[in-house]
């Protein structure tokens, strides 16, 4: 027992948490705005993957890690436009074109790794960049916070400011309104003239470009390359993140971190002594206990708040009646 | 008007097809020197010979009983993805129960089959309850049990079932007596074939002309509407997922006992995303399950002869399965023509009306 | 089916496939055994005609596979593991004048007419029993990068008998050198996730391990990436790991001290040699180990450099003990799951 | 004679369906006039009016606006045409505030940011303008009906509309409202607006609107000047016969109790009581009305009774039994049908056909259903001679629902509650938004069931129709009831009107003569 708190109160821990949570944070944030305007998007894993491997091709061409991660965002958002174009236009639904796009994407990958590079498994012979890990000055020399905070990849540090920006993004912008209409209502949006089709294109680019940045970090952070299905399933886990944090920007965050501590600690615990496989369900059934605490918190606080709107109505109305 | 519409669906869905194949062939000419052989064996080879057409048959069974879980209960508006994990521990515990050798032939594969079913029901139970009861979503619960259930299911394989003769983390073998019987000669089409066959036949019965058929379809459509016409939606919804969870689990259950010797999945085998698939072409009809499946496994199989055999490599399969499922699935695909079909015929009628 | 091109010497061509129940790519295994088919072309050229299969990993398909290419017009017949065992057994009575091949695995002799089957089985646990070994030297010497804790980390992909033979053989060799050598073990629970596999292994290095081993396929080479962060050494499993990054990242490429190899191309190369020579022993196993080169150590630059030349001599003093029988490794083939729990507890740290 | 501000000319649209909803139609407005649109459920007015704003495209015909052909191809061009509309059902998000709402599409900015404060303020002067007040950071999700309207004229008129679609703006106001309503309509049409005014409500026509264009079968039936048309004119042309408005109905026979309320109390979550101890019986044979301004406890009411909340205080007895922990199938075995106030959430399935539809209540009765299997045979004569008797218009019971108009919707649901042999009915907003003749067969049915012994409890904002269908009548104000009239005939408008508001109560004496004990 002693053991597991030194392993949870380390520094290393921390740190490992924030890594962790960096792809999980982008493609929840993928998850997000794409839910908010009522597309689902479960082909996030498949964007992850694509653009993992596209930073690693375009780095190494272009030696340089910042095109790298440009070109693995920007096709990223060229595959959200795909899923949209089938999705929209085609009519195709969109759980079945995602289902397809993970598909074209976990063989896609490995045939056009072996085309470039000529292997199939992993990238080792492509001489990829990574992304820069950052030292932050004032916040290295605070005790403790310190160096779990500084010192990570520049991706993390973007993840968590990709937070912020979406929240900016979807409740203060005019675009983040139209957004949020569309995946509320689309029949109002598309009365006062708001193209939903365009609305749902961009959340979907949107959507891409940010499991873009998810899957440069996996290739061009994490490890320094491209191996086959190397997001293992992050991006399922980055819906799961989603909807348990409510579909809104802090609540995926929260929620992303809660997975990354989990996966850390199970990451952490395969020295004690419990069959590795039980350590290994530790970050899936924490999530699913996370997400039933939450959502029975959620149906009885909107029970609560329908009660109270009901009143508030109702009161309205006579009002109204006594002018 | 009918018989037009079908008409305009067929042509539609044969243009689908076409097109896909133009992109299957784009992307084998990429990569394949003798690209005309390469598709000649990726739409044909599946007919070459009695075993590959087996072939298709034997992957069609599981594909047939993962598309009817899925398709029930997405019938019932529940996009429970647990098929997968259901599939899998079905697997599981049909074997442990195949495992046994002192069972008499026939009860044995029953018993196990229910086993595997029984598993499968509680283990797509558990986010309905979880729906049910706090109102979590079964979407990502059960996204997130898949998980468990894989790791739960090697657990129970690696100390519990594990041959330790064998080289490789296998269970021991499966009793003869367990064994489906093999139905055509020559492959290895099994007896699964005819109760996956049955199970469909009844699973189309079930949701179309049974009370709770009824009530998971109207659940599924509208679930107010249902709870107000007296019925009692939170059982509808358990009862769509925990029946759906049989059929994935006796899914799992009968392609153990039909196609191996030993439980040897180290890793989820997919069965259950395919059924999503096959659910998806089918649209939620148990009636066109059989197609949907027949398509999806024709594909896989003509896909992997065509990398076996030619020089295509076995990724590019993937890649065309993706084009070709978007594609016929999509539903505005040239519903500019098929507008200006019901226009023509729309004016004509009321030219004739008049 | 897939033939060759017919020309004169069309009847002295041998006609060689191999089956492989993966794919391609995962820098130990299968490449290792799809090398070998390279080398056979290469020092054989046109009296060869090699192919290799891909069958994936979905076991339905291995069957089907296997009946196919019996019943095309190939000579020999190539393929691995022990799950390909059974249907091999079962295929091989059938085609008589069909010769197969199986490594890393044996058949099961006492069955009537496996006359034309050749298995070949590999001592990983005695390259693993020098890994371990060599760890234990490592961290306890005073290498510039090793501390003074007694912790060397193992990295499996998942908590099955292949991975664990391996294992078995590092902490056998971590013991003889000191009994008081931690072990920290940890499985992935999966060959893709490289990430996963550099995060359990930088949780290793953070408690105390200074070396760590990977047998976790393509996600084990996540250690390597987490030898480089927390600057701790590495052993690579399978083939060359540190040749993988040498041009690309050397940095990397030194810590990796050296690779456990399997050397399966080799043992296929040589199956065949023995097979023109017709000395080949269908009908039986042989188990192949440092004597065939079918096992040991990768003994390039970076060992030779980075290694003290005082491991260096006694892990081949090592290997010489194990060649004569004077240590015995065991193996994980036969041993209960709780069996090798007890055993990772046992220096679990 | 003036020449036409915006016409429409030969418009033709086939839905993807196949259905025809406009057949060569002609339509014209001048400018500052209202100008009414009438026909019966799905003569094709909505449509019509979709394609004038871009949110449907016509296969034929054009538009011309101030004499110059127009291309409508979005909402977007619409508006910027100056055409606005406020449709059937409410197009608002309901999560966003009036303002958001009343800006979307077209916010005020500040630097990247929307800004609200300007959005506010803007709809805060326009309302003052028009004279609509609505509170502009209010959440639509938390507004009653009435308002949300104003906010959707306000919607249009926000984006410059000279033209204004309203389509059936008033089949969810109380009168009150729709009074209201109509003094604005007033003020807009001073201040140039020009009008159109989809309503099936004719005295509503005659006192609002200018002329009126009356549609049949996607066709159109011509134009009049509404003083020169009488509403019975008006319905022949609609429906293609005479409509008898009034409905003939001989005086009640009561029976025996068969609904007994007793002490009935529901608190809501706040604690607040939406239904305050209120006690009242209904008897075979005759229809009970209950009137009141929406949202006085009504809802709730309807909703114990049917079984879809659950009792919290008080009894309520239905054929002489508590229905206290039974379930909705069970109250429904009792004899009780229910014909809900929202059709689309509570009455229909609208992806499913109308045959399935109209099995709902009795899909597993053992007339449709034997041991295991349905009889299909009967499902299907069940529902063709449902659609004959209650002239459901569609193609073929295999149809799906949401093909069928606003008002055929609501005869399935009608057709599938009356045919269950109902002992009590609870009929809540029972013709809301259908046609005249659909709205006469309903009333004549309710009539029917009465005389044939069924107890009928009416729920209506309508007064009329609460006034013309009920033989005695509560009335709810706040969760209570403030006035039983033992017999319509008696009572008038304006003092109903004072009853509804709270303004007037009965005592407790004449109130309890509705136990009938
Ligand atoms: N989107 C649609 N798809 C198919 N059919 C439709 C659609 N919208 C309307 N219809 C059909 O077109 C016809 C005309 O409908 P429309 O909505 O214009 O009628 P309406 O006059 O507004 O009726 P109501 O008074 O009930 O509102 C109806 O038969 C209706 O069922
Ligand atoms: N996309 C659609 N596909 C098929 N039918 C539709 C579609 N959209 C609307 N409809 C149907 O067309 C009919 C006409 O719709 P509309 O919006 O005019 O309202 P309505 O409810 O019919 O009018 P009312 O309340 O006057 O009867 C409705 O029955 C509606 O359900
Ligand atoms: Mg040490
Ligand atoms: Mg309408």
């Amino acid at each position: 027992m002693a053991d597991f708190f030194n392993i949870i109160f380390s520094v290393d821990f921390g740190y490992a948490v924030l890594r962790v949570t960096t792809p999980i944070l982008f493609a929840a944030m993928g998850a997000l705005i794409s839910d908010k305007a009522g597309v689902i998007n479960i082909a996030l894993e498949g964007m992850m993957l694509i653009s993992a491997l596209t930073g690693v091709i375009m780095s190494a061409l272009s030696h340089s890690a910042g095109l790298g991660l440009l070109g693995a965002v920007i096709v990223g958002a060229l595959v959200g436009m795909v899923l949209a174009y089938f999705a929209l236009n085609l009519k195709t639904d969109v759980i079945l074109a995602a289902i397809a796009i993970n598909l074209i994407a976990m063989g896609g990958t490995v045939f056009v790794l072996f085309m470039v590079g000529g292997d199939k498994g992993i990238s080792s012979s492509l001489a990829s960049k990574v992304l820069p890990r950052i030292d932050i000055p004032l916040i290295r020399s605070i005790p403790v916070l310190g160096p779990i905070l500084s010192g990570h990849n520049i991706l993390t540090y973007l993840a968590f400011l990709s937070v912020w920006v979406m929240y900016i993004f979807i409740y203060r912008t005019p675009l983040g309104l139209r957004i949020r209409a569309v995946g509320e209502n689309a029949d109002a949006a598309d009365s006062v003239g708001i193209s939903v089709r365009k609305i749902q294109y961009t959340a979907l680019i949107l959507s891409g470009a940010l499991a873009g940045f998810g899957g440069a970090y996996m290739s061009m952070g994490y490890v320094s390359w491209f191996s086959k299905n190397m997001t293992a399933g992050r991006g399922f886990i980055a819906l799961a993140a989603e909807a348990m944090g409510g579909a809104t920007p802090h609540g995926a965050m929260f929620t992303s971190l809660l997975f990354g501590m989990f996966d850390a600690l199970s990451n952490s615990l395969q020295t004690l002594r419990v069959p590795a496989e039980f350590i290994q369900m530790i970050p899936y059934l924490a999530t699913v206990i996370g997400l039933v605490i939450y959502a029975a918190n959620k149906t009885e606080q909107i029970k609560r708040i329908q009660a109270h709107q009901n009143r508030e109505a109702r009161k309205g109305a006579q009002e109204v009646k006594l002018l | 008007m009918f018989k037009q519409k079908r008409l305009f669906e067929l042509v539609r869905t044969v243009l689908a097809v076409l097109i896909a194949l133009i992109v299957a062939l784009v992307t084998i000419l990429f990569a394949s020197d003798e690209p005309g052989r390469a598709l000649s064996l990726f739409l044909f080879g599946p007919l070459d010979s009695l075993r590959h057409f087996g072939n298709v048959l034997e992957m069609m069974i599981p594909l047939l009983f993962t598309g009817l879980a899925v398709s029930i209960m997405f019938s019932a508006a529940q996009f429970n993805l647990g098929a997968e994990g259901a599939f899998f521990l079905g697997g599981i515990t049909a074997t442990s129960v195949a495992i046994n050798q002192s069972l008499l032939p026939v009860v044995h594969p029953v018993l196990s089959i229910l086993a595997g079913g029984l598993t499968g029901a509680l283990f797509c139970g558990i986010p309905a309850l979880l729906k049910v009861k706090w109102n979590a979503s079964e979407l990502v619960s059960s996204l997130m049990f898949n998980y468990v259930a894989l790791f739960l299911g090697l657990y129970l394989i690696n100390y519990y079932m594990r041959d330790v003769d064998a080289g490789a983390m296998v269970s021991f073998k499966l009793a003869d007596t367990s064994k489906l019987i093999r139905i055509i000669p020559k492959t290895r089409v099994h007896f699964g074939l005819i109760l996956a066959a049955l199970t469909v036949v009844a699973g189309y019965y079930f949701m179309y002309r049974t009370r709770w058929g009824y009530r998971i379809r109207l659940t599924g459509l509208n679930s107010s509407f249902a709870r107000y016409s007296g019925i009692q939606t939170a059982s509808v919804i358990i009862l769509s997922q925990v029946l759906g969870g049989f059929i994935a689990g006796s899914g799992g259950a009968i392609e153990i006992l039909g196609m191996y010797r030993r439980f040897s999945w180290q890793s989820l085998p997919g069965y259950g995303w395919d059924g999503i698939i096959v659910a998806i072409l089918a649209r939620n009809n148990p009636a066109l399950i059989p197609v949907g499946a027949f398509f999806l496994a024709y594909l896989r199989i003509g896909a992997d002869l065509m990398a076996r055999s030619s020089d295509v490599q076995s990724e590019v399969v993937y890649i065309i399965q993706g084009v070709m499922i978007v594609l016929i699935a999509a539903e505005s695909f040239l519903a500019h023509y098929r507008h200006k079909l019901v226009y023509r015929e729309a004016r004509k009628t009321a030219a004739s009306g008049k | 089916g897939q033939q060759g091109k017919s020309d004169s010497v069309e009847t002295e061509v041998l006609k060689i496939v191999l089956i492989l129940n993966g794919t391609l790519g995962d820098k130990s295994f299968f490449d290792s055994a799809d090398n070998g088919m390279k080398l056979i072309k290469e020092k054989y050229g046109n009296k060869v005609l090699v192919k290799t299969i891909e069958m994936n990993y979905d076991e339905t398909k291995w069957e089907p596979t296997l009946l196919d290419v019996a019943e095309q017009d190939w000579d020999i017949i190539i393929m691995g593991t022990w799950q390909m065992t059974e249907m091999l057994q079962e295929c091989a009575p059938d085609y008589p004048d069909k010769k197969f091949i199986i490594f890393d695995t044996e058949v099961d002799y006492s069955l009537p007419d496996m006359e034309n089957i050749y298995s070949i089985t590999y001592k990983q646990n005695e390259a693993s029993f020098l890994a371990g070994a060599m760890a234990a030297r490592i961290t306890t010497s005073d290498m510039p990068l090793a501390n003074p804790e007694k912790t060397i980390g193992f990295l499996g992909g998942m908590d099955i008998p292949v991975i664990n033979d391996f294992l078995i053989g590092y902490i056998e060799g971590a013991q003889y050198i000191d009994r008081d050598i931690k072990v920290a073990v940890s499985y992935i629970g999966s060959f893709d996730d490289s990430a996963k596999g550099k995060e359990m292994s930088l949780a290793q290095y953070s408690q105390g391990a200074d070396i760590g081993y990977n047998v976790a396929g393509q996600a084990g080479l996540g250690q390597l990436d987490a030898a480089k962060d927390a600057n701790r050494y590495a052993i690579g499993v399978d083939s060359d790991q540190a040749e993988l990054f040498l041009s690309s990242d050397p940095g990397k490429a030194e810590l990796i001290t050296t690779s456990v190899l399997k050397r399966v191309d080799n043992s296929l190369l040589r199956a065949i040699d023995l097979h023109m020579a017709g000395t080949a022993p269908w009908g039986s196993t042989e188990v192949l180990g440092f004597e065939e080169k079918a096992v040991g150590f990768a003994e390039n630059d970076i060992y030779m450099k980075v290694v003290p030349t005082k491991i260096r001599e006694e892990m081949d003093m090592l290997q010489k003990k194990i060649i004569a029988g004077d240590i015995v490794v065991s193996s994980a083939f036969g041993m209960s799951s709780s069996e090798i729990q007890a055993l990772r507890d046992s220096v679990s740290p | 004679m003036q020449t036409d501000f915006l016409s429409m000319n030969n418009i033709t649209k086939v839905y993807p369906n196949g259905i025809v909803a406009n057949d060569g139609v002609d339509f014209s407005l001048r400018k500052g006039e209202i100008h009414a649109l009438v026909g019966e459920n799905g003569a094709g007015k909505s449509t019509l009016m979709k394609i004038l704003f871009g949110l449907e495209h016509p296969e034929e015909g054009e538009i011309l606006l101030k004499g110059e052909s127009i291309h409508v191809s979005s909402p977007n061009v619409a508006i910027e045409h100056g055409i606005g509309m406020v449709h059937q059902h409410f197009m608002l998000v309901p999560s966003l505030t009036v303002a958001e709402n009343m800006v979307l599409g077209s916010e005020p900015r500040r630097g990247i940011y929307t800004n609200i404060k300007k959005a506010e303020s803007e709809t805060l002067e326009l309302s003052r303008k028009y004279n609509l007040t609505v509170e502009p950071s209010a959440r639509i999700r938390d507004l009653p009906v009435g308002i949300k309207q104003k906010v959707e004229i306000l919607k249009a008129l926000y984006r410059g509309a000279e033209i204004l679609i309203l389509d059936e703006p008033t089949a969810v106001l109380t009168p009150q409202e729709t009074k209201e309503l109509f003094e604005e309509l007033h003020l807009l049409k001073e201040k140039g607006s020009t009008i159109i005014f989809i309503s099936h409500k004719l005295h509503e026509i005659k006192e609002l609107c200018d002329r009126l264009t009356i549609m049949r079968n996607g066709r159109s039936q011509g134009v009049f000047n509404v003083a020169d048309v009488t509403e019975k004119e008006i319905s022949r042309l609609m429906v293609g016969r005479d409509v008898i408005l009034e409905v003939d109905k001989g005086p009640a026979a009561p029976a025996e109790i068969s609904l007994k309320v007793r002490n009935l109390t529901v608190v809501n979550d706040f604690g607040k009581n939406a239904v305050n101890n209120i006690s009242f019986s209904l008897r075979k044979g005759e229809i009970l009305g209950v009137a009141g301004v929406e949202g006085n406890g009504q809802g709730e009411l309807v909703e114990i009774l049917t079984g879809l909340q659950r009792i919290n205080f008080g009894s309520v007895e239905i054929e002489g039994e508590n229905i206290a922990g039974k379930t909705i199938k069970e109250i429904r075995n009792l004899g009780t049908c229910h014909i809900p106030e929202d059709r689309m959430t509570y009455g229909v399935a609208e992806t499913l056909d109308i045959e399935q539809n109209l099995l709902a209540d009795k899909h597993d009765s053992p007339r449709f259903t034997g041991k295991i299997l349905t009889r299909p045979k009967v499902i299907r004569e069940n529902s063709l001679k449902l659609i004959g008797e209650y002239r459901i218009k569609c193609g073929s019971p295999l149809e799906e629902v949401k093909m069928l108009s606003g008002g055929n919707i609501q005869k399935v649901v009608v057709a599938r509650e009356f045919s269950s042999d109902p002992k009590l009915i609870i009929a809540d907003q029972p013709t809301r938004g259908i046609d005249v003749g659909a709205t006469e067969f309903i009333r004549k049915r309710l009539v029917e069931l009465r005389d044939e012994g069924s107890a009928v409890l009416l729920v209506s904002a309508d007064l009329n129709e609460v006034m013309e269908l009920s033989d005695s009548l509560i009335v709810m104000y706040n969760g209570e009831i403030t006035a039983f009239i033992e017999d319509v005939r008696s009572l008038s408008e304006e003092e109903l009107g004072l009853y509804m508001l709270g303004i007037k109560k009965q005592t407790d004496g004449e109130i309890g003569r509705a136990l009938h004990v």
